[in-house]
Order: structure tokens, then C-alpha cells, then sequence
């Protein structure tokens, strides 16, 4: 069987040049870098090292402005709370995008029940925010601007350098969330005007274990974990070395490779999405077309009358690997919030998948992919009572309706306002 | 399948992959469709049914894995038993006979003895004699 | 030359066999555990083995009860902050032991800085809390009480039994930080009446990137990084897989070879005191003598009339790799804290170095150590104007006072009081 | 020492290694001992003055790495110099003969240069005829 991993925008393998390059530093090389000894001294050089690698990958100013922290969500974390709370004697009023990442919704949530307040920017049909509208909703008491990059769930790539000059106007603090995009699209901190960035190297062929944190020496910051002195200060805890030596090779990397990467990944997406929309009824792509505000390697697809997590086991018995939902929270039943903010009908928004290409798929992996995906949504249309009322006349379709019966919504409300629980 | 790694136990996946007595009941005496306001799973179950015993039953599910396991299963469950017996039909028997269900997932047991019991109901409705004898069997 | 790493308490290198175990997880078991496909349930299996190792480690009632982190650092901010949040309407005090790590020290300032009361049970001279302290500390708004299991500097082992019966008596969580103990000393949550007790796997040959928190389902705790749902909603943001595999196998391995580490380390450690106590004159141990008091893997030695760094600097230059000050602040000037609490002369402070044994130094390393430290000690005393006016009988000996000349202190306070900065 | 990881660069190791002028000296025409409250560290510094010159300097430290280095390259740049020249003696001189200090050990140097000139005020505290020359010179 065909194995093909469509699911780069959760995490990808570890390159194995970047693999080699970190091995040294379990075995030999496995000192603590506040140590004041050889072992330390050597993996303190390595450090700096990947300081630079990170640095150049989104055009920081300097290294020192590179903070290490253990993942994606800490530093979201870190970027929201600690600007929130160096600023707090300013203001407490945020500004974020409504379809931000669950760590930064989440973070702000935290800082809401302490007394901070925030609005939350809406976005249009496709996901994308209008920079006029965060202008609007800055305060005099505004402190921080949170907008993401690239979306983890619909692939838009937001307008960050117009908000970034919006920011830098009123002087506002303006964190960018490239978690999605790092590595597979151009980032640079200061063309933006963002004092913030982050970003993890385990979305390009780097390591998990983790994150990277901009933050330029404009911007007050507090840490957030307290303890030691490490990073400056700013992240308490022992360092860990192999993943930051790895995840400084894998930006390196990936700045020299982005164009090949955003080339290849750019005519599978279209090729990929051009065979499913040829080859199956009443399918929807979610976020923009192909092209310019869509990053290359996603694609987020609506299939309608069919549930996502069916779509997603039958993927996975014929080896192809897809995610549901919003990538990182697959494990909770609710539907992304993303689907919801750009208005996804329900029914629609259930019969998600994401399917996320990376450097090493091939014109034959989407093939398969195609051909396996057609006989999925004939099998699992099969046994759905919403496709046979639909053609039964009884159901209309969302995507293209006919005219003909009623909404699944309406439906889905008829019979759920009976018994379920 | 040694190799392969499962969401769900070997059961629920071979139901959800194979799933039995799928499909519609041509002139069905009893058709049920209920749905889950939490998650938005929607299920049908028609029941063939004879001399007061289900002689058949289908069913169609728009659902996750579980789901589509948990109707194949109770559809599988429910054939030969009588009205009252089916009455008394609980989502436990579902869960047990697929050897457990995740915790999140235990509603799609739960809605799949709900389309079951509202296509009993349904067949009820259009048999008023056999509710009133049914209702006595079941309060003995 | 010889080379002898006598810094294991700051870290250890990971096993080989630890290593083989996580290479998979780089490379090919790559996947991101919340994804529902064959990448991601084959490393929640993974995670759910390591989960059953961590637990046994520390005796926990169930693998349920263990949340990874990214360090111990985190571990201890989840423990005090998550404790905290969690039953600040039932009450804002907490009781903690003074020579804590900066980890849990600085946790708690924050948590002061909001408005929580903290109070700080003293150490006698050798270190040890006194149980009945504890007790008299404790309010009825008392929500915690956190004492580490040995102390990382000075290697105390903490009456945490005892404790743990008065937080029982009294229905307050138990937390217990484990960091300098775990693989060295029997941990039993359960007999000690622990709700949280935290330790990391790169203190016995596993790999940094991964801390752990246990958890009782008796204590509440909310998260402190806020994000997806992993680790049950307790810890946001993509699992370090490959360093949480390597971690449960460390903890395994601990579980097994402790009782042979222990007597190694144990007289390693009696035949490197009784070497240098030996060799060198005016040399003190800060903590209690070996034995049953002390953790075998720690000496904190005060050399008088010379400082620390210059004799950690030397030793390195002679291939010993050993420890100054508090092992994870060393970038900081600062004495230690622990050694200010347990009344330790500021002289004898600056004269602070700590070498910690491991599983695989040997008699020979300790010989070397001995003799190569004698010939340090001899040559800084040299440089020292304090030994030579020791000698002239100016200044006298905190050690082993003869009585004649004034102390190291009123001697630093008469000539800085001059113009030093 | 290629394969070597220093904290300091490789001048200041080198004169942390092998001191320059470490020790006391017999007769010495001036003595400074001066203490930094901050870290702790004592510097002893000890001059041989002849014809308003400084013919020799030692140092004893008591003081982290930096420290020796810094007073063994001290006492090294200040041989041979006048007193009027040695009162104008600044740490960074020590700093930059260094090849540069971490910016927490900065204050080691201005340690040296608080030893080097606590023991010329000793030296011209015994002979006033020269205070008042050297101040002459001093303020040209
Ligand atoms: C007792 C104790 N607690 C907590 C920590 C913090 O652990 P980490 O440096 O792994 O974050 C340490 C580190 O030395 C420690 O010794
Ligand atoms: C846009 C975005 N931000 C933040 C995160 C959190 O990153 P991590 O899972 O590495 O903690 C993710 C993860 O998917 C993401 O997509």
C-alpha cells in the first residue's frame, strides 16, 4: 500500500542532516549550558549558533533578540502574557484576530478572567482580516496586536505587514503567530514592524520539543515561567540543547530551500485540489483559491453529506495521513473555530478534512490520493441518510443548492430538537 | 492488522470498515432518525418487524467511526428480538458487544438506541394495539 | 589528561540505550500524537509506555496521574501557580521551605506580586526543615505546601514523610520537588502523601526537553500554557515525543539500577570527603556528613581564603568538570540562597564549589580529583592576599578559628567600605 | 588549545593561568588592598617606586578568573610608568589589553584600577612633597 503523509501543517519528520546534526548532543556534547565547564562552554557556542540560524530565517535584527522556549504553544503564550503583563501599567486593552490558535485565544481568555480585555477582529468568507478593522478597534489603552501569519486551519495568509505599519503608528506592540507559515513562506520581523514572532521548527523538518520566540529589544517583555536565568532571563530551565542545535539547522535549511519548497508544494496543492473538485459533487475548499493569500501547503475541504472523522480513517486504512478539525485540538469534539468564523454552515464545517503537503510528496502521492478519495466519498455517501435525502429531494445542498428541500440545518435541528441528548 | 495502529479496538474498526445491515428497509415498518445536538451525528434505523419480533433492521449514519460501528452493531444486536425485549434496549449492550467505546465517544451508543427506539415509536404510532400490550409486558 | 564530569546534578549525558529508543521518534515514528492517523496513534502508544515507566518511578497510583512538561523548571511553575489558581477561593496562602530551587522561589514571588501570601520555614545549619515548622506555618488559608525531596545545593534530604502526614492531618496538597533526587533516592508519592511531585529525566541519563508532573486526582490544578487539549487539557502544545519516550526508559532504568547507583555514588562519595578532608586544611562540607541525611551524589565543599570560580576554572583546565554556586543560577554573581540560609560565612560562600558523582566515575577519578585539587587549592591560596594574611596572623579562620586576628568579613567590610563600586 | 572551550577569551585565560607578577613585594614603597562589595573579591596591589616611577608592582587576588587576569595585566601595563601617568590609569586600558571582558566582569578591572591606585595614594600619603608635584602635573 501507498503510504502518503498529508498532514505537514501538524508536525513533519526530522531531516536527517538536521537528525545528525543533534546527535552529538545527547551522547557527548551533553553538557548544561549554564555550566561554567568545557561541557558547558561547548554547547553554549552551539547555541549561539542556532541563535543565528533562527535570527536569519525571519530577518531579526540580531540573535540576542531569539528566545528558545519549548514549543509553539509557550510561546504564543509568552508573547501574549508577558507583553500583557510589561504593559499593564499602560493599558490592558488587546487587539487580536478572531481566528488566531487556540494558544493564543486561549491565553487571552486566561488574561480576561484577570482583568485584561480584548477584541477579537473579525474575518471575511475567506478567512482574511481587514487591517482597517484593527485600526478600529484600537484603544488608547491597547498594549498588543496579535495576528497570525498564515492560518493553521484554512491556509490565509493575513496582511501583516499593513497591520504591522497600523501597529507601528500607535506605537503598539504587534506579534505575529508564524507557526503555520515559518519555513514555507518569507518571514521578515522588520519589514513588518513586529516585535514579535514565533515560530517551531518541527513544522520545517526540525525537532519537536522546541519554540522559537522573537522579540525585538523595543518590545517589554516579562517571562512567564520563573526560575533561573536562562535565555537571558526571559525563559527560566534547563536548555534543551539537541532540539535548539536541531532546530537552528532546520531554519538554515529551510531559508535556503523555501523556494524550491514553496514551488513544489504550490502545483501539488493546485494539482491536488484540481482532481477533487473534477472528481467529486458538492465538495468546498475552505479559506482562498490557490495563489497568493493561500500558503502552498494546505488545503482545507468540505465534503458535503459525510462526516470528517470517517473521511479521515478510511484515508488512513488506504495510507494516506489527513487531519479533522482544527490540527492541533483534534482530540475535542468541537468543530474549529476558524470554520465558524468565516460563517461555514454547520453541515459543512462537520465534513471537514485538512490535507497538508510537505517537500517530499510526489504527483503520484495526490493521485493515489484523488482516486482513494472519490471511492471514500462514494462509500461513506452511501451510508449516509443525508446524501440518500438529498437525493431524495428532501435535503437541499449547501455547496450547490438545487432548490429542493430543506437545509440540513433545518433538518439536523428537526430531528435533534427530539431526543438527542 | 498487527501493524496497524487504531483509534478504536479491532471490533469497532471491522464494524465501522464492514459495517452490517447497512442500507434502507424497502417498505420498512418502522423508520427512526435521531441526531446529536453535541456533535451533529445524525442516524437512521428502519426495522422490518413480524409477529410482534424485529425481523430486520438497517441503517444509515452520517458520523464518525464510532458511530457508524455503534448502528452496524445495535442493528446487528436488535434482529430477532421482540418489541418489549427491544423497549428495554440500552446503549450499554452496544458498548459491551464492541468491547468499549472512548469516553467522548459513548454518545454514539447512546444516539444508536435512540433511532432504535424512535423507529420502535414510529411503528407504535401506526400499531396503537400492540403500545397498550407492549406497555403491559413491560410494566410486569 | 583525564577527564572526570563531577557536574551531574547540573545534568547527565543520556544513556546509549535511552538514545536507541528515541532515534525512531525523529525520523520515522514522527507523527504529532493528537492526530487521529497511524503517525499519530503509534506515538500515543509510545507516550502512554513512557507514561506507565514515569509512574512507577515515583510509585504514582496511575500512568492518568503523570503530565509531561518541558523541564523541571515548568514542572514547578505548573505545581505552585496551578495549585494556586486553582484554590484561590478557598484560600491565598502557601508554605514553602526557604531553600527551595529558584524555580518554585520565584514561582511564588510572582504569585506575591498577585496578591498570594507566602511564608518561608527556616533550615537549621545543616539544611533540614523541621516538620513541626511546617506545621506552626500553616493557616486556615493555607492551600499548599512545597518542600523539595534533597536540596540541589548542598544535598539534604528533606523529613518529607512527616510532612506529608501534617498536609494529610490537615487537607492541604503536598508538593514535593524531586529534581535532585529522582534516580538517586526511592520516591513513593503514595507513602508520603504527595498530590505533586515533580522530576526530570536529564538528571539520570535521559534526555533534556521533557520534565514531569505528578498529578493526584485528589489535587486541583489548572494548566498554566494554555493552548489544545493535550495531556488532558493540563498542558498545552505539541508533545516532545522522542524526549518523552527517552524519559520514561531512563525512568525505568533508574527504577532498576537505583539501589547499585546509590552504593556506587554513595562511596565514591565517602572516599572523595575523606580525601580531600585529608589533603586540605580550612576545607568545610556544607550539608550533612554523608550518611542517611545526605543524597550520595552531592559534596558542597567551602575551600577558605580562595573563591569559587577561579577553582572551578582550574579544575576544568585539569579536566574535572565541576559545579559553582547554586548549579542552575551560575550565570548569575549572586551567592546562593541556600547557602545564606543555612548561615554559611559569605567568606566561606565565595569559597563554594559542588561536585556531584555519577554512575559511571570511578576510585581513579576520585583519586585524581583529590590529588589535582590539593595542587588548586595550593596554588590559589598562593594568589590569595587573604591566606597570606591568615598566615601573618591578621585575619583568622571561620573554620577553625585560632583566635588571633580579625574575621574574613569585618576585613572585607573595613577595605570595601573604601571605594569599591 | 584549539579543542578547548574557555569562558574568557584566550589572553585573559592565559593570564589567569600563568599570572604575571603574582606575589608580594619586599620593601614595597606603596600598598593598596581594595574590595568589591558587589561580588566579594579583594585585590591586593604592591609598587616599587623609584625616581617618581614605578619600577615593579605585584598582586595578590582573592577573586574569580577575571579578577586574577585583571590584576596580573594591571600590574603588567603599569611597570615603567610614571606616578603622574599611573594616577590617570584607567580599567578600560586593563579591558581592552584583555581583548575584552564579559560585561558582568567588567567591574574586575575597575577593581585593578582601584588596587593600582589605593596603593599610589599609600605611596604619596608617605611622601607629600610628591602628592602636591603630581597634582601639579596632573592638572596641566
Ligand atoms: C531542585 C530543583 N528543582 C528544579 C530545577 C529546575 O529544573 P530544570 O533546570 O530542568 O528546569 C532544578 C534544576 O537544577 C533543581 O535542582
Ligand atoms: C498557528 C499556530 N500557532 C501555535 C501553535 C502551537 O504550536 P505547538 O503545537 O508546537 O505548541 C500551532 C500548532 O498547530 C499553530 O498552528
Amino acid at each position: 500500500m501507498r503510504r502518503v503523509y498529508l498532514d505537514h501543517q501538524s508536525t513533519t519528520p526530522v531531516s536527517p542532516e538536521v537528525f545528525e546534526a543533534m546527535t552529538p548532543y545527547f551522547l557527548e556534547a551533553f553538557g548544561n549550558p549554564s555550566s561554567l565547564h568545557q561541557h558547558g562552554l561547548r554547547v553554549r557556542d552551539a547555541m549561539a549558533k542556532a541563535r543565528q540560524q533562527c535570527a536569519a530565517l525571519i530577518n531579526a535584527e540580531s540573535p540576542e533578540d531569539i528566545i528558545f522556549t519549548s514549543d509553539g504553544t509557550e510561546s504564543s503564550n509568552l508573547a501574549i502574557k508577558g507583553v500583557a503583563y510589561a504593559n499593564q501599567r499602560k493599558g490592558t486593552h488587546l487587539v487580536v484576530c478572531e481566528t488566531e490558535h487556540p494558544s493564543v485565544i486561549n491565553s487571552i481568555e486566561f488574561l480576561e478572567k484577570q482583568g485584561f480585555t480584548c477584541t477579537r477582529v473579525k474575518v471575511d468568507p475567506e478567512g482574511m482580516i481587514n487591517p482597517e478593522d484593527v485600526r478600529a478597534a484600537i484603544t488608547d489603552k491597547t498594549i498588543l496586536i496579535a495576528v497570525h501569519h498564515a492560518n493553521h486551519d484554512i491556509g490565509t495568509i493575513q496582511p501583516v505587514k499593513e497591520i504591522g505599519k497600523i501597529a507601528g503608528e500607535k506605537g503598539i506592540a504587534f506579534y505575529v503567530d508564524c507557526e503555520a507559515s515559518a519555513g514555507w513562506l518569507p518571514i521578515d520581523v522588520q519589514s513588518w514592524g513586529a516585535q514579535l514572532v514565533s515560530f517551531s521548527p518541527h513544522r520545517f523538518y526540525g525537532p519537536k520539543g522546541v519554540g522559537v520566540l522573537y522579540r525585538s529589544r523595543r518590545a517589554r517583555l516579562v517571562s512567564i515561567l520563573h526560575g533561573g536565568v536562562q535565555e537571558g532571563g526571559r525563559r527560566s530551565g534547563t536548555e534543551n540543547v539537541p532540539a535548539i542545535v536541531g532546530g537552528g539547522l532546520a531554519s538554515e535549511i529551510a531559508l535556503r530551500e523555501m523556494p524550491k519548497w514553496i514551488e513544489h508544494t504550490g502545483k501539488l496543492q493546485k494539482r491536488l485540489w484540481d482532481g477533487l473538485k473534477k472528481e467529486i459533487t458538492y465538495i468546498k475548499l475552505n479559506g482562498p483559491e490557490p495563489g497568493p493569500k493561500r500558503i502552498t501547503t494546505n488545503l482545507n475541504l468540505s465534503t458535503e453529506f459525510i462526516e470528517g472523522e470517517g473521511q479521515l480513517l478510511l484515508c488512513d486504512m488506504n495510507g494516506i495521513a489527513v487531519a479533522s478539525g482544527s490540527s492541533c485540538v483534534s482530540k475535542s469534539l468541537k468543530i474549529s473555530h476558524v470554520l465558524a468564523a468565516i460563517g461555514l454552515d454547520h453541515a459543512l464545517a462537520q465534513g471537514n478534512i485538512i490535507m497538508s503537503l510537505g517537500k517530499d510528496n510526489t504527483e503520484e502521492d495526490v493521485d493515489y490520493t484523488v482516486e482513494t478519495f472519490v471511492k471514500i466519498v462514494h462509500k461513506l455517501r452511501g451510508m449516509s441518510p443525508m446524501w440518500d435525502e438529498f437525493e431524495r429531494g428532501i435535503l437541499d445542498s449547501v455547496i450547490a443548492p438545487t432548490g429542493r428541500g430543506k437545509s440540513f440545518s433545518q433538518h439536523a435541528a428537526d430531528i435533534s430538537g427530539k431526543a438527542a441528548h | 492488522m498487527s501493524d496497524t495502529y487504531t483509534l478504536y479496538n479491532e471490533t469497532v474498526m471491522e464494524h465501522f470498515m464492514n459495517p452490517r445491515n447497512m442500507g434502507d428497509l424497502k417498505d420498512a415498518d418502522g423508520i427512526g432518525e435521531v441526531g446529536a445536538a453535541a456533535c451533529g451525528d445524525i442516524m437512521k434505523i428502519s426495522l422490518k418487524i413480524k409477529d410482534g419480533k424485529i425481523e430486520d433492521a438497517r441503517f444509515k449514519t452520517f458520523g464518525c467511526g464510532s458511530a457508524i460501528a455503534s448502528s452496524s452493531m445495535a442493528t446487528e444486536l436488535i434482529k430477532g428480538r421482540s418489541i418489549a425485549e427491544a423497549m428495554t434496549f440500552s446503549n450499554q449492550e452496544v458498548v459491551n458487544a464492541l468491547g468499549g467505546l472512548p469516553p467522548v465517544k459513548i454518545h454514539c451508543s447512546v444516539l444508536a438506541e435512540e433511532a432504535l427506539k424512535a423507529a420502535l415509536e414510529d411503528y407504535l404510532a401506526k400499531h396503537p394495539e400492540l403500545a397498550v400490550k407492549t406497555e403491559a409486558v413491560l410494566s410486569k
